[in-house]
């Protein structure tokens, strides 16, 4: 480290042991629209809230759900900015451990490699956490596979959870919901079902998002028609 | 330092050259490496761009593989087949085709022939021809049909049949005397198989079968081992067998293998 | 012949415009015993007559191959012949490893010809004394030369040369239009009968008649005792009357030798003419 | 700016195997030059004389040029000595011619296969310079190094290092020989490029010479 | 032994040596190939001036088809372009040559040298094709021991008794019989389709075909090919040479009129 | 002189049934001087994943010991072992890294993978892979080696059988190179057993 007092970290520790800082972008984290995540016994879903701030923008301009390898997606809440250098940071990771093994790389590995990206900005000079919490859903050697990355760099695999705002209604939501044995098509349901109890507003297949993969290996996120179809079948 | 041993950012490493070199000097030559003498051959059709390739990789005079694969998919619609130093074919195609992954997450849209191209040539410019890959390229985008020959120094060619590697020329000879416009996918194919078997049996760094792949507006289809025009002519009646206990053995040691034991839930598989 | 003055040098020519010491050459072919060759229009034949200095030695041998498409015949100094014949051999040898066919025979005549001829015009040499009957095949057909120490060649269809060759020269002459047509073993018979001639009152037999055969399809060869003996037992039988009806019907297919024999040209016998 | 060497490699492989009465000696048909044939049927071999043939590989205006040399020397040979050479003596011919060019030397690999004077048959293995050895198989040309492992195992001749001196001839029957022959043949095709389209194998013994010629990879 | 070392360490023994060394004298020490002797004026071809590009040859049903064309290049230009490169030799035999053209021409003359002389003996014997194909082998292969090679690939055919020859020499002496051959780039584009679509029983305008089916595609690849060409036929009755003439060539497919459309940036 | 000729070394790994072996020799050279003569260059990455190293002494060390660290790292992190194919993309990457200033040695590969499938491999030492469904080779001796495998390999051996073809098409092929030999030490790994052995060769 530098001596320049802007070269140290701006992540401290409070005299209380806190790292107030991540503290603060897991509040960011909070205040963002709800994205919850579903680990099936033959698949995963993950589902997010697109609300956009007017109108006139054009949702099919913004993708809440993307991507990382063709098997595993990721949702996020809080900053959208900051999902993406992530996203980025780990998409260019999976290529190059695909480079090296010719393997697609395993869903552990992509999130431990995410989350080291998240854990270097709490300790680093002159950076701030990301603001974003991730839900990673991937099916690999391993079965399918859901994983919560949070900006402190801490990441945990999950059955079911949801971050961002109502994060607890929603929980406690699924906590009840929840079953060992279900089947993709009852997690995306409930996935609906949990998006819709702290919805403000009318939901539709344009203001959230929904990611599934399952047995196929390949993560897909559905088109407005089909998340409308599901909301039909839910009603 | 475990980063050290991380390959992190790509791209080479440099640090044996100067012993090598030093070696170089004294007399001591690095080995030969293997090579696709190879013949490779593309042609656009009527609905699309049909690739060729033998699959014969040599080393020196040697045969090193009877039955490799030239032809590489770079994307779901873009294929390219690598003539040279397998390593650098090999290694160029994949790296293309990683960063044409990126690039289709990055713009959330297909790949197009003219990405991958320029990133082809941009690569092989910038090591002025020391990454010996001679590529014939060909893909379906937006924008139709694509056939492109890249050189190993990074200049390219636009093209409705092209060819490329030793037998260049054997399978030049037939699209030259046989090309037609707009031809049918069973005359394409066909042109294209004798294209390269014009290769195999006219040029010695060629051989073996023929691989056609067809990449049209609906997809690809990867015809691998198209023709298998050279098998094995002759085995011997009598055989090879030996005895056990034939070799001369000085010592034995047996060790026993233990599958691994995985338990699940409390669930203890029996072994 | 009688000693005059300008026979010590090969290159003095005599008042009468005779070349003495070419003709003493000449007359040493007359000594030889006997050679003799005919042809038909597949075959040549060559044989000659084998005449041992003592009880006690061998006879000179006087058949030789040249290549598998010639063999030579020869009378008189059978030292100089095989001079000769080494020399026509490596000419073979030569032409075949250029051209991989073989020397046509006509030329190779020409060029031992040639040959002589340089010893009858330098002071420093003498002429070859023996007399070839060179016979040879090649595309025209088989054909059948004479070489003289002189440096002159001739064609023939039929000839002998050496001592006593009148004889067969007068049962060739009476034959020899019969010969064209004949067949391979017809031809040796006619051969064995010429041979006879020149023996005069010796008993024809293996010991002392040696016979070469070459032809298309057949490369050059000396007849071995066993069949040489069976050609002479069946001489016995047929008597020559018989073999002069014979009408030869088995000959070879592919013969395209049509062409009658050109005599070498030359009307007027010049001194050196035999 | 244009370059020329004399030499030129153009490409096969020859085998022969002595067994003990006969001999089968091989060879493949390809005439190549770089990457390119030039012919498919271009024998390597060259009948010496009834008992003795010659396989060569190498430069072939060398290899024709040795052969007609040979030719030429067998026949002066027979002029003067009235019979055709024996193979060993043949083999001290072609011994001496090349080193006769010892310092231009032929680029010729020659296996020379025969029967000898007491019928047996015999294999003699030279390089380019005329060193010579009596063996009972041997292998020459673009393939050697593929084929020679097959033919110790399956062939063990005794070293000739031996003392004394053990039976070189193989073990194998003539008609397995042959099948060896093609096998390993077929094997070297598969590795070697410059070996291939056919391979004229040659049986001599007591009762003559004869020919076969058997189809290989042609790519 | 002793004249060994005595010319490997004299050098211009040596030298002297090789200018003169003929078939049989082949004493002198070389120690390595690719030779080029220093000093002194080379009296050798080292490289050739102006070449002719590929000779192309078939056997047909009543004989002998040769092909070539008329250019001579001087380095890469174009320099000559009514170079006659094939030639009659002889009754029955046809040579065409690739290579240095003047090199050619002194084949010529040794061969012009030994027809004359086969003409003179007038026995009805002549040199066919296989003859003379054996002496240039000969020619060839000692001007190579001589490290003074003749540049040329000679494709020669004939006809002589009903049989049909074709061979080539190249400028080395690797020499061999065929039922097609060709020379220089023909090697590489026209062999290939030969052995495609050469049968035995060709009529006269099938293999003429043939040959500018081949010479077609020399002229789109070989940059040394003119679009003028001789074709010679030999046949049992005789030799013909045709006059120079010149072939259809296509240059108007669509995807050459503006190839890079569409793809703008693949320059 | 190729670099490859400085220390002789004879590779060779083949495919049985549900089962494969790789097998080299011992001899350590340096250029004609023989060093040592149990000598190893086969090396265990796991149970059933084997790497032969020809070429040069000091880069078959250097690389196999980076080689086990990676694989070490791997399974640190992944908790598992690496598949046979795996392994080689890895290696290949490794060698191609150094494109420029490569490795002087070629690796032989043989593996099994989780359902006993065998796999193997050879590279050249820029890394391009080789893929085989029969045999594969490496070292001075190769040429030998693919003329005797071509001719004594069959398909879908047994352990047993394999073993004495490998062993003899191994020794045969050493024999007949000056660089390698000494005999030979030949791995057979099948699902539930390894069976090493050394064999007697030619001392010379």
């Amino acid at each position: 480290m530098g001596d320049s007092q802007y070269s140290f970290s701006l992540t401290t520790f409070s005299p209380s042991g806190k790292l107030v800082q991540i503290e603060h972008a897991l509040q960011a984290v909070a205040s963002g629209y709800t994205s919850l995540g579903i680990k099936a016994s033959n698949g995963v879903v993950v589902a997010t809230e697109k609300k956009l701030p007017s109108i006139l923008v054009d949702e099919t301009s913004v993708k809440k759900i993307q991507l990382l390898t063709p098997n595993i997606g990721v949702a996020y809440s809080g900053m959208g900015p900051d999902s993406r250098v992530l996203v980025r940071k780990s998409r260019k990771q999976a290529q190059q451990y695909f480079r090296v093994y010719k393997e697609n790389i395993p869903v552990l590995q992509l999130v431990r490699e995410t989350a080291a990206v998240m854990q270097e900005f709490t300790q680093s000079g002159g950076v701030r956490p990301f603001g974003v919490s991730l839900l990673v859903a991937g099916y690999d050697d391993n079965g399918p596979q859901l994983y919560q990355v949070d900006p402190s760099g801490s990441y945990f695999s999950w059955k079911a959870s949801a971050i961002g705002k109502n994060v607890s209604n929603a929980k406690t939501f699924l906590e009840k919901r929840y079953t060992d044995d279900m089947e993709l098509e009852d997690a995306v349901h409930t996935a609906i079902l949990t998006l819709k109890e702290g919805f403000e507003g009318q939901i539709s297949g344009k203001n959230i998002e929904i990611g599934v993969i399952g047995t196929d290996r390949i993560f897909r996120v559905l088109t407005p028609a089909e998340i409308d179809d599901y909301l039909a079948e839910v009603e | 330092m475990v980063r050290v041993e991380e390959p992190a950012k790509g791209g080479f490493s440099f640090d044996l050259c100067r012993r090598n070199a030093m070696l170089e000097k004294q007399g001591v030559h690095a080995p030969k490496c293997l090579k696709t003498g190879t013949t490779i051959v593309g042609l656009i059709y009527k609905d699309g761009v049909i690739l060729g390739a033998d699959t014969r990789a040599t080393e020196g005079s040697i045969v090193a593989d009877k039955n490799c694969e030239k032809i590489h998919k770079l994307a779901a619609n873009i294929y390219c087949c690598g003539a040279g130093t397998a390593a650098d074919t090999e290694n160029v195609t994949d790296m293309v085709s990683s960063q044409l992954e990126l690039h289709r997450y990055a713009t959330g849209r297909n790949s197009r022939v003219v990405t991958a191209l320029t990133m082809l040539k941009s690569h092989l410019f910038r090591y002025q021809g020391y990454v010996s890959a001679a590529l014939v390229l060909g893909g379906y985008d937006v924008t139709g049909p694509h056939l492109h020959a890249v050189y190993p120094h990074g200049s390219t060619d636009t093209l409705p049949f092209a060819t490329m590697g030793s037998g260049s020329l054997a399978a030049m000879a037939m699209f030259e005397s046989r090309y037609k416009e707009d031809m049918t996918k069973e005359e394409g194919m066909a042109l294209v198989a004798a294209a390269i078997c014009s290769g195999i049996f006219n040029d010695l760094g060629s051989g073996s079968n023929v691989d056609l792949c067809i990449i049209t507006k609906d997809g690809v289809e990867f015809l691998r081992n198209f023709q298998q025009p050279n098998p094995r002519t002759y085995v011997s009646k009598r055989g090879y067998s030996f005895a056990k206990g034939h070799t001369a053995i000085l010592s034995t040691k047996v060790i026993p293998l233990r599958e691994q034991v995985t338990i699940e839930e409390g669930d203890g598989m029996a072994e | 012949m009688f000693r005059n003055q300008y026979d010590t040098d090969v290159t003095t020519w005599s008042p009468a415009g005779r070349l003495h010491q070419v003709e003493y050459a000449m007359e040493a072919v007359k000594q030889g015993s006997a050679a003799i060759g005919l042809r038909s229009k597949t075959h040549v034949i060559l044989a000659s007559v084998n005449k041992a200095t003592s009880e006690l030695s061998s006879y000179q041998r006087k058949l030789f191959k040249v290549d598998d498409h010639i063999g030579i015949a020869m009378a008189g100094l059978t030292a100089d012949g095989r001079v000769l014949s080494r020399y026509m051999r490596s000419e073979c040898i030569n032409h075949k490893f250029i051209y991989e066919s073989p020397l046509p025979v006509g030329r190779l005549v020409v060029q031992v010809a040639d040959k002589a001829q340089v010893c009858t015009q330098r002071s420093w040499k003498r002429p070859y004394g023996v007399g070839l009957l060179v016979g040879g095949l090649d595309e025209t057909g088989p054909h059948l030369y004479q070489n003289c120490p002189s440096g002159n060649y001739y064609e023939y269809q039929a000839f002998a040369i050496g001592s006593r060759s009148q004889a067969a020269k007068t049962y060739l002459e009476r034959k020899f239009e019969t010969f064209m047509t004949c067949s391979r073993d017809e031809l040796i018979r006619h051969a064995l009968f010429a041979v006879k001639e020149s023996l005069q009152d010796e008993e024809l037999s293996i010991t002392n008649c040696s016979v070469a055969v070459l032809g298309i399809g057949e490369p050059f060869n000396i007849l071995d005792l066993k069949s040489l003996q069976g050609f002479i037992d069946s001489l016995e039988e047929k008597k020559e009357a018989e073999v002069e009806t014979v009408v030869a019907d088995s000959e070879q297919a592919g013969a395209d030798a049509e062409a009658p024999v050109a005599e070498d040209q030359g009307d007027g016998p010049a001194p050196m003419e035999t | 700016m244009a370059y020329w060497s004399p030499y030129d490699n153009n490409g096969g492989t020859c085998v022969a195997i002595a067994g003990s009465e006969y001999c089968v000696i091989a060879a493949d048909t390809r005439l190549s030059t770089g990457y390119s044939i030039l012919t498919r049927e271009h024998t390597k071999m060259c009948q010496l004389s009834d008992k003795c043939v010659l396989a060569s590989s190498g430069f072939q205006a060398d290899i024709r040029a040795l052969q007609k040399n040979l030719d030429a020397r067998h026949q002066i040979y027979q002029h003067q000595h009235n019979k055709k050479m024996s193979c060993p003596a043949m083999a001290q011919l072609l011994s001496n011619t090349l080193y006769y060019k010892r310092f231009f030397p032929y680029y010729a690999f020659n296996v020379l296969g025969g029967l000898d004077n007491e019928g047996k048959g015999c294999v003699f293995t030279y390089d380019a310079v005329g060193s010579y050895e009596r063996v009972g198989y041997s292998s020459q040309g673009t393939g050697q190094q593929l084929l020679m492992p097959v033919l110790d195992n399956q062939l063990q001749s005794a070293s000739p290092l031996l003392l004394p001196s053990k039976e070189s001839a193989t073990p194998l029957s003539e008609s397995e020989a042959v099948d060896l022959i093609m096998d390993i043949f077929a094997s070297a095709t598969e590795r070697d490029i410059y070996t291939g389209d056919a391979v004229e194998i040659v049986v001599v013994n007591a009762d003559g010479i004869r020919r076969e010629v058997a189809d290989l990879r042609k790519d | 032994m002793a004249m060994f070392m005595q010319q490997q360490t004299d050098d211009s023994s040596f030298k002297k040596n090789m200018l003169f060394r003929g078939q049989q004298d082949q004493s002198s020490a070389l120690p390595s190939v690719g030779f080029v002797p220093a000093k002194s004026p080379t009296t050798h071809t080292q490289y050739p001036y102006v070449t002719g590009s590929s000779v192309l040859g078939i056997k047909y049903k009543d004989g002998v088809l040769i092909a070539a064309d008329c250019g001579g290049s001087y380095g890469s230009t174009l320099r000559y372009k009514s170079v006659e490169r094939l030639k009659a030799v002889g009754k029955s035999t046809v040579i065409g040559a690739s290579g240095e053209i003047s090199d050619f021409q002194q084949i010529m003359r040794y061969l012009d040298e030994l027809t004359l002389k086969d003409k003179m003996w007038d026995d009805g014997n002549t040199l066919g094709p296989k003859e003379v194909h054996n002496y240039l082998c000969r020619v060839m292969y000692n001007h190579r021991n001589k490290f003074d090679p003749l540049w040329n690939t000679l494709i020669l055919g004939g006809v002589k008794n009903g049989v049909k020859y074709l061979g080539m020499v190249s400028m080395i002496g690797v020499h061999f019989e065929e039922n097609h051959v060709a020379s220089g780039f023909g090697n590489h584009l026209a062999r290939p389709i030969f052995r495609d679509e050469w049968k035995e029983d060709l009529s006269l305008e099938e293999g003429i075909l043939l040959l500018e089916k081949c010479f077609r595609v020399l002229l789109y690849r070989d940059r040394s090919a003119v679009n003028k060409l001789q074709v010679a036929n030999i046949t049992a009755e005789g030799i013909t040479i045709s006059k120079p003439y010149a072939l259809r060539t296509e240059w108007e497919y669509k995807a050459f009129q503006n190839p890079t459309q569409g793809v703008e940036g693949s320059w | 002189m190729s670099i490859f000729e400085y220390n002789g070394s004879a590779v060779v790994a083949m495919v049985g049934k549900n089962c494969f072996a790789i097998a080299c020799d011992r001899r350590l050279g340096v250029q004609l001087q023989t060093v040592a003569t149990d000598f190893q260059r086969v090396f265990k990455i796991h149970d059933k994943l084997y790497i032969g190293l020809s070429g040069l002494i000091t880069d078959v060390q250097t690389l196999h010991q980076r080689l086990q660290f990676r694989h070490k790292l791997y399974h640190l992190r992944e908790e598992r072992n690496m598949k046979p194919a795996t392994f080689a993309s890895l290696v290949s990457s490794i060698l191609y890294e150094k494109r420029f200033g490569p490795y002087l040695c070629q690796p032989v590969i043989a593996g099994l993978d989780e359902d006993a499938k065998p796999f193997i491999c050879a590279m050249d030492s820029l890394g391009a892979k080789e893929l085989a469904k029969d045999f594969v080779v490496g070292g001075t001796a190769s040429e030998s080696l693919y003329g005797a495998c071509e001719s004594m390999y069959k398909p879908d051996m047994e352990p047993e059988e394999l073993f004495e073809v490998i062993a003899q098409a191994l020794l045969s092929s050493v024999d007949r190179d000056c660089l390698s030999g000494w005999g030979g030490i030949v791995y057979v790994v099948s699902p539930d057993q390894v069976i090493v052995r050394t064999l007697k060769g030619r001392m010379d």
